[in-house]
C-alpha cells in the first residue's frame, strides 16, 4: 500500500510527497530494497513508459527524476552494500557544441535507476574526451546525446576515432536525440539509436545482455 | 529553358496563392553556407558580410531558392544576457544563461543595432539584400519566444517550471517577445522577411499542453505583429510536430516549416491554409547516397506539389554542416525534376 | 518637285498636281551628322538625313508629303513644320486591318493637293497618270525577273540605281541594267531603307552573294503596287492592298508574304539591314530568324560604315556558312 | 491619424517607425475587394522593400497618413490584380490608348481594366534588370522605351495575371510601346487592336478638313472623332461578346466616376502648384497623376485615397505648411521619369515640380457629360499627347513659362525612345525662354555623381538667371 | 603539317598543326599585321601549307586556304569538343557567337561597331582604373557584390565607373560589375539567335578569370578549352 502511493507519487511527480511516503515506508521498517524496486524504480519506469507513449514529456520526466532521487538519496546508504551490484558500465555524453543535455539526464537517470554504473561526461562533450574515457575506463556502453543537427555529425567523428584507437570492438555505441534516427544510426555504423530514454534502457539492457 | 522564374519571383507567387513554374525549393542551407565557402564557423557567425557572402556563395553553388540568414537559436537570448563561448569551428555555446545571473525583471530588451551578435545578422541581411535582393528572397531566422526563454534559462529550470511555475515563464515570454519583436522590426528595415523558429518547443521537448499555453500564445502574437506588415510569415518547428498539427493552424503563420511528421498527414490537416514546407529528413541529407536521395526527394515533392496551397521543398531542418555538396545539389535535382507546376 | 517618303503615298496623285513627286530617300554619314544639330544622336540616321536635306534644299520644294509609317517619320515633318515655309501634308497610313481611315485620307489628300496646285484631279487627269507610272513599274518589273532568275541575271546593286529615276519622279529616263550572271548563294534583303546613298552596301553584299528580292522602303518595293481600276478607287485599292509594312497591326500579313517570297525566289539565306534606332526592323529580328526559319545575316548601321573589314568578315562567313548548307 | 506631425518627406525607416503607431483595427479598416486575409494595403514601405523593390530604401515619402495609403495600394497592384482574378472578376489589359478605354471597361461589372506597360516602373523600384534582361533575350533591343519589361512580364507570368481580354492601341502613338505590344502578342496573346490617328493641325493652307477644338484649345480633323467613335464602339462590342452584359447607362456612370477623380486630381495640383509653400512631394504628384489612368486596378478605391489626399493638402495650404523649402525653384518636368529617385533628388536638390508633361494628357482633361459618351470619349482622348505635334504637347509649359510661373524645364530622355529622340532639341528650343536640362534617365542603378552635379548646376543656372 | 595563323586585331596566333597541335604562339598585332605574320611564319618552322583567318588573313599571300574565323572557330571549336552546340568567342576588337548544328555553322552575329561588348572594354576600364589585365581578372573574382554598370558604351562606362570609385565603391565590386556588364552585352547579342547548350567559351577573354565567373553565372556551365586563344588558328589549319 505505502509502496504503491511512493510509486504514484513519483507518476505524479510529486517530490515532497515521495520524500515523506519514503520517510514513512522507512519509519515502519519496510525493507528498502522494496521501496527502492516496487516504489521508486516502479514509478520512474513507469515514466518512462509514460514518456514513450507520448503522455509525458521532458518537463513532466525531469519533475519525476527529481521525485525520484529524493526517495533515492534517502534509501541508498542503507542499501549500498546489499544490492547495488552493477549490471554494467556505461559513459554517457552530450557531444561537443551541444549543451542541451536534458535528454541526456533523463537517460541518465532511468538507466542509474536501472542499475548500471553510469559515468556521465556532461554536455559540450569534446570529442577526444570521449575517446580517451572509454580507453581508461573501458564501459560497456557509450551513449551520445545532440539536439542539434549541426552537432550530430560529431557522433560520426566519435565511432570514426574510436575504430582508429582500435576501441570500437569492445564496444557498443547507443545514440540518441531530436535529430537522428535508426537511418542516421546504421548509417555512422552506431549499433543502436534509442528513440527515447525509456528505449534506451530497454536497448542497454538488449546489448548488454542484462 | 523550363525555368522562367527566378525565386524572387517564384515565392512572391507562391504567397499569393498562384502556382509558380515550379515549386520553391529551399534546404535550409545555414551554417552548412560556410563549408561552402571554406570559412571558419567563427567567421560565419561573428561576421555579418562573411555570413552573406557564405550565403551567397551557397546559392552559387546550389542554386537554391531562397537566402538564409542564421547560426543559432540563442541569437536574442545572448543579446538579452546569456554567455556563449565562440569556438572557431563550431557554433556558439551557451555558457551561462541569463537568468542565473539576474531577474527577469531586470533583463533588458535587447537594441538590436547594437547588442552582440544581432548586429551581425542585420549586416548580413544589408550585404545579401544589396547583392542578390533583387533576384532571391532573403530569409532571416528569429527564435520565438519559447526557444529564446529556454536559452535564457537554465533549461532544467525553466522546463520544470512550465509545470511548477507558469506565471515566471510567462514573464519570461513577455521579455522574449518584446525582444523578437524589436529584432524583426530590424530585420525588416534591412530588407528580409522573417522566419519564426520555435524548435525548443516541439513535441520532442515539451507537451502539446506546454505548447499551447507558453509557445503558441507568444508564436501567434510575433506573427500578428508581423501581419501588421502585410508579410507573409513562416513558422518553422523542427523535431516531432505531430501531436501539435492542429494547434498549428491557430498561430496565424502563412507558411509552416515542419520535420519529423508525415508530410501527407501534415498536407490533409494544414493545406487548406497554410503552405506547407519540408521535411526531408536531415540525417539522411547527410548520409544517405545520392542515389537514395534521389529517389526519397522525389516521392516528397511529388507529394508536395499535391498541396493545395502551395509547397516549398525543404529539408526538416537545418542541412548538417559537413554534409556532401553532392548530396544538397541532388536534393535540389530531385525536386527540380518533378517540382513543376507549368507545362 | 514635291516631296514624300512612304509607299503608302500614292506617286500618280503626287504628280497629277504637275509636280515632280521626289522621295525622300536621302541616308548618308554626311547629313545624317548635320541632322544631329536638330535630333538627339538616338534618332534615325535616314530621318536625320532626311530632315538636313529638306533643310538645305527648302526653295526646291513646293510641298511635302510624310505619312505615320513610323513615329520618326511622322515627327520629322513637325520639325519641318516648325523651321521652314513648306507646306506640310501628313497622311495616315493603314496601322490596322481597316481600310475606312486610309480611304479617307487619300480623298482629303486629292482635296489638299488640288487647293495646293489649283488643278482638279479628275478622273482622265489621274487615269494619265496612272498609265504613265504603270507602264514605268511594268519595266522595272521585267527587269525584276532577270533579277529573280536562277541563275540571277542581273545585281540588285545595279537594280537598285536604275531604280533612283523612279523614286526622283524621272519617269522618261531610260533604263538600261547590263546583265551580271551570279550562281552565289541566294539571299533576300529586308529591312529599314535602302537610301540612295547605300548602294556601298550592295555591293559590298553581292561581292559575295546574291540579292534575288528585297522588301525595304526602296529599291524594289513599289513593284508591288499594280493598280487596275484607272481611277482614284484603283489607286487607294492598290496602295492599301500592298504587301503590308511591319508597322502594320498586327503584322502576321507580312511574315506570310515575306515567307512566299522567300520560297518563290528560293532564297538560301536573307540579310537584314537595319538603321541605328530602327524600331520597326530591330524589334522584329528574333522573331524572324525563327519565323522564317532562314539563317539572317544582320547589318546594323548608321551609314558611316566605319566597320568595313568587319562587314566583310560577316558577309563572307555567311557565305561560307551558305555554301556549307546548299 | 499623424495630424500633429509637421508636413515632411522622410525615409523608409521612419516611416517604419511612424507605422508602429498605427493601431491595428485602422489598418484593418483598409482593404480592397473586402478581403480580410489578404485585402489588407495599409503597409509602410518596407514591406515591399522585403518583397524586393530595393530602390524604396533609398527614397523619401511624405509622412501623412494619406501617403502611406497610397503608397501601399500603388505597390500592391500586382497582387490586387492576381487576387481579382482569384474571386472571379475579369482582368482586360488595355494597352497603350492611355486612359480612355478603361473608362469603358469599367462600364462593365466585376471587369477591371490595367496597364501592362505601366510595369516600366518596377525594374526601377526593384533596382533590378531582371525583366529588361529578359525582354532582351525575347528580342527587344536594349535602346527601346523600359515599358518593353512589360513584354518580359506577359513572359514570366508573375507579375500580372494572364489578362481575359486585351486591347492594344496602335498608329500614331508611340512606336515603342506598338513594337512591343506586337512581341506581346507573339507570346500568344490575342489583342484586338485599335488604331489612333495622328491629330493634324489646322493651318491656314488647309482646307480639306472641318476642325475642331478639345477643352484645351487643341485643334483636330473633325472625322477623327467619328473615326475613334467607331473604335470605341468596337471596344464595346467586344466586350460585350465577352460579358455578355450591354447597358449603355453603366458607360455614363463610369465617365462620372472618372470624372470625379480627374477633377479631384486637377484640384490637387492646383492647390500644390499655386501654393505658397509646395504641400506635397513631386514624387506622389506624379504617382497621384497616373492613377487617373486606372486608379490602380481598384478605381474606387484610388478615388477615395485622393480625396484623402487632397483633404491633406487642402488643410496644409489652410495652414501654410510645406515640404520643401520656402526658396525651392518652380520647374516644370517633361516626359515621366521611371526612376523615382530622380523626383527626390531634384527636390533635394533645390527645385519644385509646378507644372507637367507626362504625356497622359488624355487622362487628366474631364470627359463631357451632356454629350454621347462615345464622343465624349473621343473628344477627350483627343487631347493626348503623343498623337500630335510638339508644340501642342508642351504649350501649357510654354504659357507657364512665359507667364513666369515656370523658371526652369527638366526633360528627361530614353535613350532610343522615339519621341525623345525627335522631339527633345525642338522642345529645350521652344522652352529657351528658361534654362532647360534634358538628361536621359539611365537603367536602375544609373543615377550617378556626374548627373547629380549636372542637375545642381541647372539649378544654380536658374537661380542667377532669376537674380 | 599545316600552319594555321589567325591574324587578330590584338594578337596574332599561330598552330603548327599534324593530326594534333605540334607547336603553338601568339604575339601582339600592335596594327602591324604584316609583321607579325612574318614573325610567326619565321617561328613556326617546318610547314608545308599555310591556312590563314582572322581580320588579317587576306595579308596571308602565300596561303593555301583562307576562311573566316566564323568558319575557323567552328571548326576549331568542334575539334576541341564535339558536343558543343554554341561557341561565344570573346576577342579584342569583335566578339561572336556561333550556333553549331552537325558539326556546321548554323547560325552566327558578331557584335557591331560598338567595343562595349569586346575585350577591349575590359582593357580600356582596367587602363582607367590603373589595374594590369592579370589582376583584374583575379580582382573580381573577390567580389560577391558586382556593382551594377547599365551604360551602353565603353566611354560612357568609364565616367560611371570613375563616378562609383568617387563614392567609394570597393573596386572588386566596381571590377566584378565591368564584367558583368560585359557578359549583359553578350547576353544581349546571343539573345538574337539563340544560345543553345553546351557553349564553348574562347578567345583571349576565356583567360580572365572574372570574366569567365560573370559568363557562369548567367550561362550555367561552359566548357573552356585548355588553349581558348588557339581555336581560330586550329580550325584554319584543320581546313586544309
Amino acid at each position: 500500500m505505502d509502496i504503491d502511493k511512493i510509486k504514484e507519487a513519483i507518476i505524479e511527480l510529486n517530490d515532497r510527497d515521495t520524500k515523506e511516503l519514503v520517510a514513512n515506508a522507512l519509519k515502519k521498517n519496510i525493507d528498502p530494497q522494496e521501496i527502492l524496486e516496487k516504489g521508486l524504480i516502479a514509478g520512474i519506469k513507469e515514466v518512462g513508459n509514460l514518456f514513450t507513449r507520448k503522455e509525458y514529456f521532458v518537463p513532466e520526466v525531469l519533475l519525476a527524476s527529481e521525485a525520484f532521487y529524493s526517495g533515492f538519496n534517502m534509501i541508498s546508504p542503507l542499501i549500498k552494500s546489499q544490492i547495488l551490484k552493477k549490471k554494467a558500465k556505461i559513459v554517457i555524453g552530450v557531444v561537443g557544441g551541444d549543451i542541451h543535455d536534458i535528454g541526456k539526464n533523463i537517460v541518465k537517470v532511468l538507466v542509474e535507476a536501472s542499475g548500471y554504473d553510469i559515468i556521465d561526461l556532461g554536455k559540450d562533450v569534446a570529442t577526444e574526451k570521449f575517446i580517451n574515457t572509454v580507453a581508461r575506463e573501458k564501459p560497456n556502453v557509450l551513449a551520445l546525446s545532440s539536439l542539434l543537427t549541426t552537432t550530430m555529425m560529431r557522433m560520426n567523428d566519435i565511432i570514426k576515432g574510436l575504430e582508429q584507437r582500435k576501441l570500437r570492438s569492445n564496444i557498443k555505441v547507443i545514440i540518441g536525440g531530436a535529430p537522428v534516427n535508426q537511418d542516421f544510426a546504421n548509417k555512422i555504423k552506431a549499433d543502436a539509436y534509442g528513440k527515447d530514454a525509456a528505449d534506451a534502457v530497454r536497448l542497454i539492457e538488449k546489448i548488454t545482455g542484462a | 529553358m523550363r525555368e522562367t522564374l527566378t525565386p524572387r519571383e517564384r515565392f512572391g507567387l507562391l504567397v499569393i496563392d498562384e502556382k509558380p513554374d515550379r515549386c520553391n525549393i529551399i534546404p535550409l542551407v545555414t551554417s552548412h553556407a560556410a563549408e561552402i565557402a571554406r570559412m571558419k564557423l567563427k567567421k560565419y557567425y561573428t561576421n555579418g558580410e562573411a555570413m552573406a557572402r557564405a550565403q551567397i556563395a551557397a546559392i552559387e553553388e546550389y542554386g537554391h531558392d531562397a537566402i538564409s540568414i542564421f547560426s543559432e537559436v540563442g541569437i536574442i537570448a545572448e543579446a538579452m544576457g546569456s554567455d556563449f563561448d565562440y569556438p572557431d569551428d563550431d557554433l556558439p555555446v551557451i555558457k551561462r544563461p541569463a537568468l542565473t545571473k539576474k531577474n527577469i525583471e531586470d533583463i533588458k530588451i535587447p537594441v538590436p543595432k547594437r547588442d552582440k551578435r544581432l548586429p551581425v545578422y542585420l549586416e548580413a541581411i544589408g550585404y545579401a539584400y544589396q547583392s542578390l535582393g533583387d533576384k532571391v528572397p532573403i530569409l532571416a531566422y528569429v527564435p520565438a519566444p519559447f526557444t529564446t526563454g529556454m536559452m535564457l534559462s537554465d533549461p532544467k529550470t525553466f522546463l520544470i517550471q512550465t509545470i511548477r511555475d507558469p506565471d515566471h515563464i510567462k514573464k519570461i515570454m513577455e521579455k522574449s517577445l518584446q525582444a523578437a519583436i524589436e529584432f524583426c522590426y530590424d530585420i525588416i528595415d534591412a530588407g528580409a522577411l522573417p522566419i519564426i523558429v520555435d524548435p525548443l518547443a516541439s513535441s520532442s521537448v515539451v507537451s502539446p499542453k506546454a505548447y499551447k499555453n507558453f509557445a503558441l500564445p507568444y508564436e501567434r502574437a510575433l506573427i500578428d505583429f508581423l501581419h501588421r506588415y502585410d508579410l507573409d510569415i513562416i513558422l518553422h518547428i523542427c523535431g516531432n510536430t505531430e501531436p501539435i498539427l492542429d494547434l498549428l493552424l491557430e498561430t496565424g503563420a502563412d507558411l509552416v516549416s515542419l520535420d519529423q511528421v508525415d508530410l501527407s498527414l501534415a498536407i490533409e490537416k494544414l493545406s487548406k491554409r497554410m503552405r506547407i514546407i519540408g521535411n526531408f529528413d536531415t540525417s539522411k541529407i547527410a548520409f544517405s547516397s545520392p542515389e537514395e536521395i534521389m529517389e526519397e526527394v522525389k516521392n516528397m515533392v511529388k507529394r508536395g506539389i499535391k498541396s493545395k496551397k502551395g509547397y516549398i521543398a525543404s529539408t526538416g531542418c537545418e542541412v548538417p554542416i559537413k554534409t556532401p555538396p553532392e548530396n544538397v545539389r541532388t536534393f535540389i535535382n530531385a525536386a527540380k525534376e518533378v517540382g513543376w507546376y507549368w507545362e | 518637285m514635291i516631296g514624300y517618303t512612304c509607299s503608302y503615298i500614292p506617286v500618280e496623285l503626287l504628280a497629277a498636281t504637275g509636280l515632280k513627286p521626289y522621295r525622300l530617300l536621302h541616308g548618308d554619314i554626311g547629313l545624317s551628322k548635320d541632322g544631329e544639330r536638330l535630333l538627339r544622336i538616338d534618332a534615325c540616321p535616314l530621318v536625320k538625313s532626311n530632315i538636313a536635306y529638306i533643310i538645305k534644299n527648302q526653295d526646291k520644294f513646293t510641298a511635302l508629303v510624310g505619312s505615320t509609317g513610323c513615329d520618326m517619320a511622322r515627327r520629322m515633318f513637325d520639325i519641318v513644320d516648325e523651321l521652314t515655309d513648306i507646306p506640310v501634308y501628313v497622311l495616315n497610313n493603314p496601322r490596322t486591318d481597316n481600310p475606312k481611315i486610309f480611304n479617307d485620307e487619300i480623298d482629303w489628300l486629292v482635296k489638299e493637293l488640288e487647293h495646293l496646285s489649283n488643278r482638279k484631279l479628275n478622273d482622265d487627269l489621274l487615269r494619265l497618270e496612272i498609265e504613265r507610272w504603270e507602264n514605268i513599274r511594268e519595266q522595272y518589273r521585267t527587269l525584276n525577273k532577270k533579277r529573280a532568275a536562277n541563275p540571277s541575271l542581273i545585281s540588285t546593286s545595279d537594280f537598285h540605281k536604275a531604280a533612283i529615276n523612279y523614286y526622283k519622279g524621272d519617269v522618261d529616263a531610260q533604263i538600261n541594267i547590263t546583265e551580271k550572271h551570279s550562281v552565289n548563294p541566294r539571299v533576300y534583303l529586308i529591312g529599314s531603307a535602302i537610301t540612295y546613298g547605300a548602294n556601298q552596301i550592295l555591293e559590298l553584299l553581292e561581292q559575295e552573294l546574291r540579292i534575288v528580292g528585297d522588301f525595304n522602303c526602296g529599291i524594289s518595293r513599289f513593284l508591288n503596287i499594280e493598280i487596275k481600276d484607272k481611277n482614284l478607287n484603283g489607286i487607294k485599292h492598290a496602295y492599301y492592298n500592298q504587301p503590308p509594312c511591319i508597322f502594320k497591326r498586327p503584322n502576321h500579313k507580312f511574315y506570310e508574304w515575306t515567307s512566299s517570297q522567300l520560297k518563290k525566289y528560293t532564297c538560301d539565306g536573307i540579310v537584314a539591314w537595319t538603321l541605328d534606332y530602327c524600331d520597326s526592323y530591330e524589334f522584329e529580328l528574333k522573331r524572324m530568324e525563327s519565323r522564317f526559319g532562314f539563317p539572317i545575316l544582320r547589318i546594323r548601321s548608321d551609314f558611316s560604315f566605319q566597320n568595313l573589314s568587319q562587314i566583310k568578315t560577316r558577309i563572307s562567313a555567311f557565305r561560307e556558312m551558305l555554301c556549307s548548307k546548299i | 491619424m499623424f495630424e500633429d506631425l509637421k508636413p515632411k518627406k522622410i525615409n523608409l525607416t521612419e516611416w517604419s517607425h511612424q507605422f508602429r503607431k498605427i493601431s491595428d483595427q485602422i489598418i484593418k479598416k483598409y482593404k480592397y475587394y473586402g478581403n480580410q486575409d489578404w485585402g489588407i494595403y495599409l503597409s509602410p514601405p518596407a514591406t515591399f522593400m522585403v518583397y524586393g523593390a530595393r530602390q524604396l530604401k533609398r527614397l523619401k515619402f511624405d509622412n501623412s497618413f494619406a501617403a502611406l495609403r497610397l503608397w501601399g495600394f500603388v505597390f500592391n497592384e500586382s497582387e490586387r490584380l492576381f487576387r481579382a482574378k482569384q474571386v472571379g472578376k475579369k482582368v482586360i489589359a488595355t494597352m497603350g490608348d492611355l486612359g480612355t478605354i478603361p473608362v469603358i471597361v469599367m462600364s462593365f461589372p466585376d471587369c477591371i481594366p490595367f496597364y501592362p506597360e505601366c510595369i516600366w516602373w518596377t525594374p526601377f523600384f526593384n533596382e533590378s534588370f531582371i525583366l529588361l534582361d529578359m525582354a532582351t533575350k525575347l528580342g527587344a533591343p536594349e535602346p527601346a522605351c523600359f515599358s518593353r519589361a512589360a513584354l518580359a512580364a506577359f513572359y514570366k507570368k508573375a507579375y500580372f495575371p494572364k489578362p481575359d481580354l486585351m486591347f492594344a492601341s496602335t498608329g500614331a502613338s508611340c512606336d515603342d510601346y506598338s513594337c512591343i505590344m506586337q512581341l506581346i502578342e507573339g507570346l500568344g496573346y490575342n489583342p484586338i487592336w485599335i488604331e489612333i490617328p495622328f491629330r493634324r493641325k489646322s493651318r491656314s493652307y488647309f482646307v480639306a478638313d472641318d476642325y475642331e477644338h478639345t477643352k484645351w484649345g487643341i485643334d483636330y480633323p473633325k472625322r477623327f472623332e467619328t473615326y475613334l467613335m467607331s473604335e470605341y464602339e468596337k471596344v464595346w462590342q467586344n466586350m460585350v461578346e465577352f460579358t455578355d452584359i450591354n447597358n449603355r447607362n453603366y458607360l455614363a456612370k463610369s465617365i462620372k466616376n472618372a470624372n470625379r477623380l480627374r477633377k479631384l486630381v486637377e484640384n490637387i495640383k492646383k492647390l500644390s502648384y499655386e501654393a505658397e509653400l509646395a504641400p506635397f512631394p513631386g514624387l506622389e504628384l506624379m504617382v497621384i497623376e497616373f492613377g487617373n489612368l486606372y486608379g490602380y486596378a481598384d478605381f474606387d478605391e484610388w478615388t477615395d485615397i485622393i480625396e484623402m489626399v487632397y483633404a491633406t493638402i487642402s488643410e496644409r495650404v489652410q495652414k501654410g505648411e510645406g515640404v520643401l523649402n520656402p526658396d525651392a525653384l518652380p520647374i516644370a518636368w517633361v516626359t515621366p521619369s521611371p526612376d523615382p529617385y530622380l523626383l527626390n533628388l531634384v527636390e533635394d536638390l533645390g527645385c519644385r515640380i509646378v507644372a507637367t508633361e507626362y504625356v497622359i494628357n488624355q487622362a487628366l482633361v474631364e470627359i463631357e457629360e451632356d454629350i454621347e459618351p462615345f464622343q465624349a470619349l473621343a473628344r477627350s482622348f483627343l487631347n493626348a499627347s503623343l498623337i500630335g505635334s510638339t508644340e501642342q504637347r508642351v504649350r501649357r509649359i510654354i504659357e507657364g513659362v512665359e507667364h513666369g510661373r515656370i523658371s526652369g524645364v527638366l526633360i528627361t530622355n530614353m535613350l532610343g525612345c522615339s519621341h525623345c529622340a525627335m522631339e527633345t532639341r525642338l522642345i529645350q528650343q521652344m522652352l529657351s525662354k528658361v534654362p532647360v536640362l534634358s538628361i536621359d534617365v539611365p537603367a536602375p542603378f544609373g543615377i550617378t555623381e556626374q548627373l547629380k552635379s549636372r542637375i545642381a548646376a541647372f539649378v544654380e543656372t536658374i537661380r542667377c538667371a532669376r537674380r | 603539317m599545316v600552319l594555321g595563323i589567325d591574324i587578330g586585331s590584338c594578337y596574332t596566333k599561330g598552330v603548327l598543326f599534324d593530326g594534333s597541335i605540334k607547336n603553338k604562339i601568339v604575339i601582339k598585332t600592335f596594327f602591324k599585321p604584316r609583321q607579325a605574320i612574318e614573325e610567326i611564319t619565321s617561328q613556326l618552322k617546318g610547314f608545308d601549307r599555310i591556312a590563314a583567318t582572322g581580320y588579317g588573313r587576306e595579308l596571308v599571300t602565300d596561303a593555301d586556304v583562307i576562311i573566316t574565323e566564323i568558319t575557323a572557330f567552328a571548326r576549331g571549336a568542334t575539334y576541341v569538343n564535339s558536343s558543343i552546340n554554341s561557341i561565344i568567342d570573346l576577342g579584342g576588337q569583335d566578339s561572336k557567337i556561333i550556333k553549331i548544328r552537325d558539326g556546321k555553322v548554323d547560325r552566327f552575329i558578331m557584335n557591331d561597331r560598338c567595343a562595349a561588348g569586346t575585350g577591349n572594354f575590359v582593357e580600356k576600364i582596367a587602363q582607367a582604373l590603373g589595374l594590369r589585365l592579370e589582376e583584374f581578372g583575379n580582382f573580381a573574382l573577390n567580389s560577391n557584390k558586382p556593382e551594377m554598370i547599365d551604360s551602353l558604351c565603353v566611354v560612357m562606362a568609364e565616367t560611371e565607373i570613375l563616378s562609383l570609385v568617387s563614392e567609394g565603391k570597393r573596386l572588386e565590386d566596381i571590377v566584378a560589375g565591368v564584367c558583368d556588364a560585359l557578359v549583359r552585352r553578350i547576353t544581349g547579342l546571343g539573345a538574337q539567335i539563340g544560345i543553345e547548350e553546351p557553349i564553348l567559351f574562347c578567345g583571349g577573354g576565356a583567360l580572365n578569370p572574372g570574366l569567365v565567373k560573370s559568363m557562369k553565372r548567367i550561362f550555367g556551365d561552359l566548357i573552356i578549352p585548355d588553349i581558348p586563344q588557339f581555336i581560330g588558328a586550329l580550325g584554319a589549319a584543320l581546313s586544309i
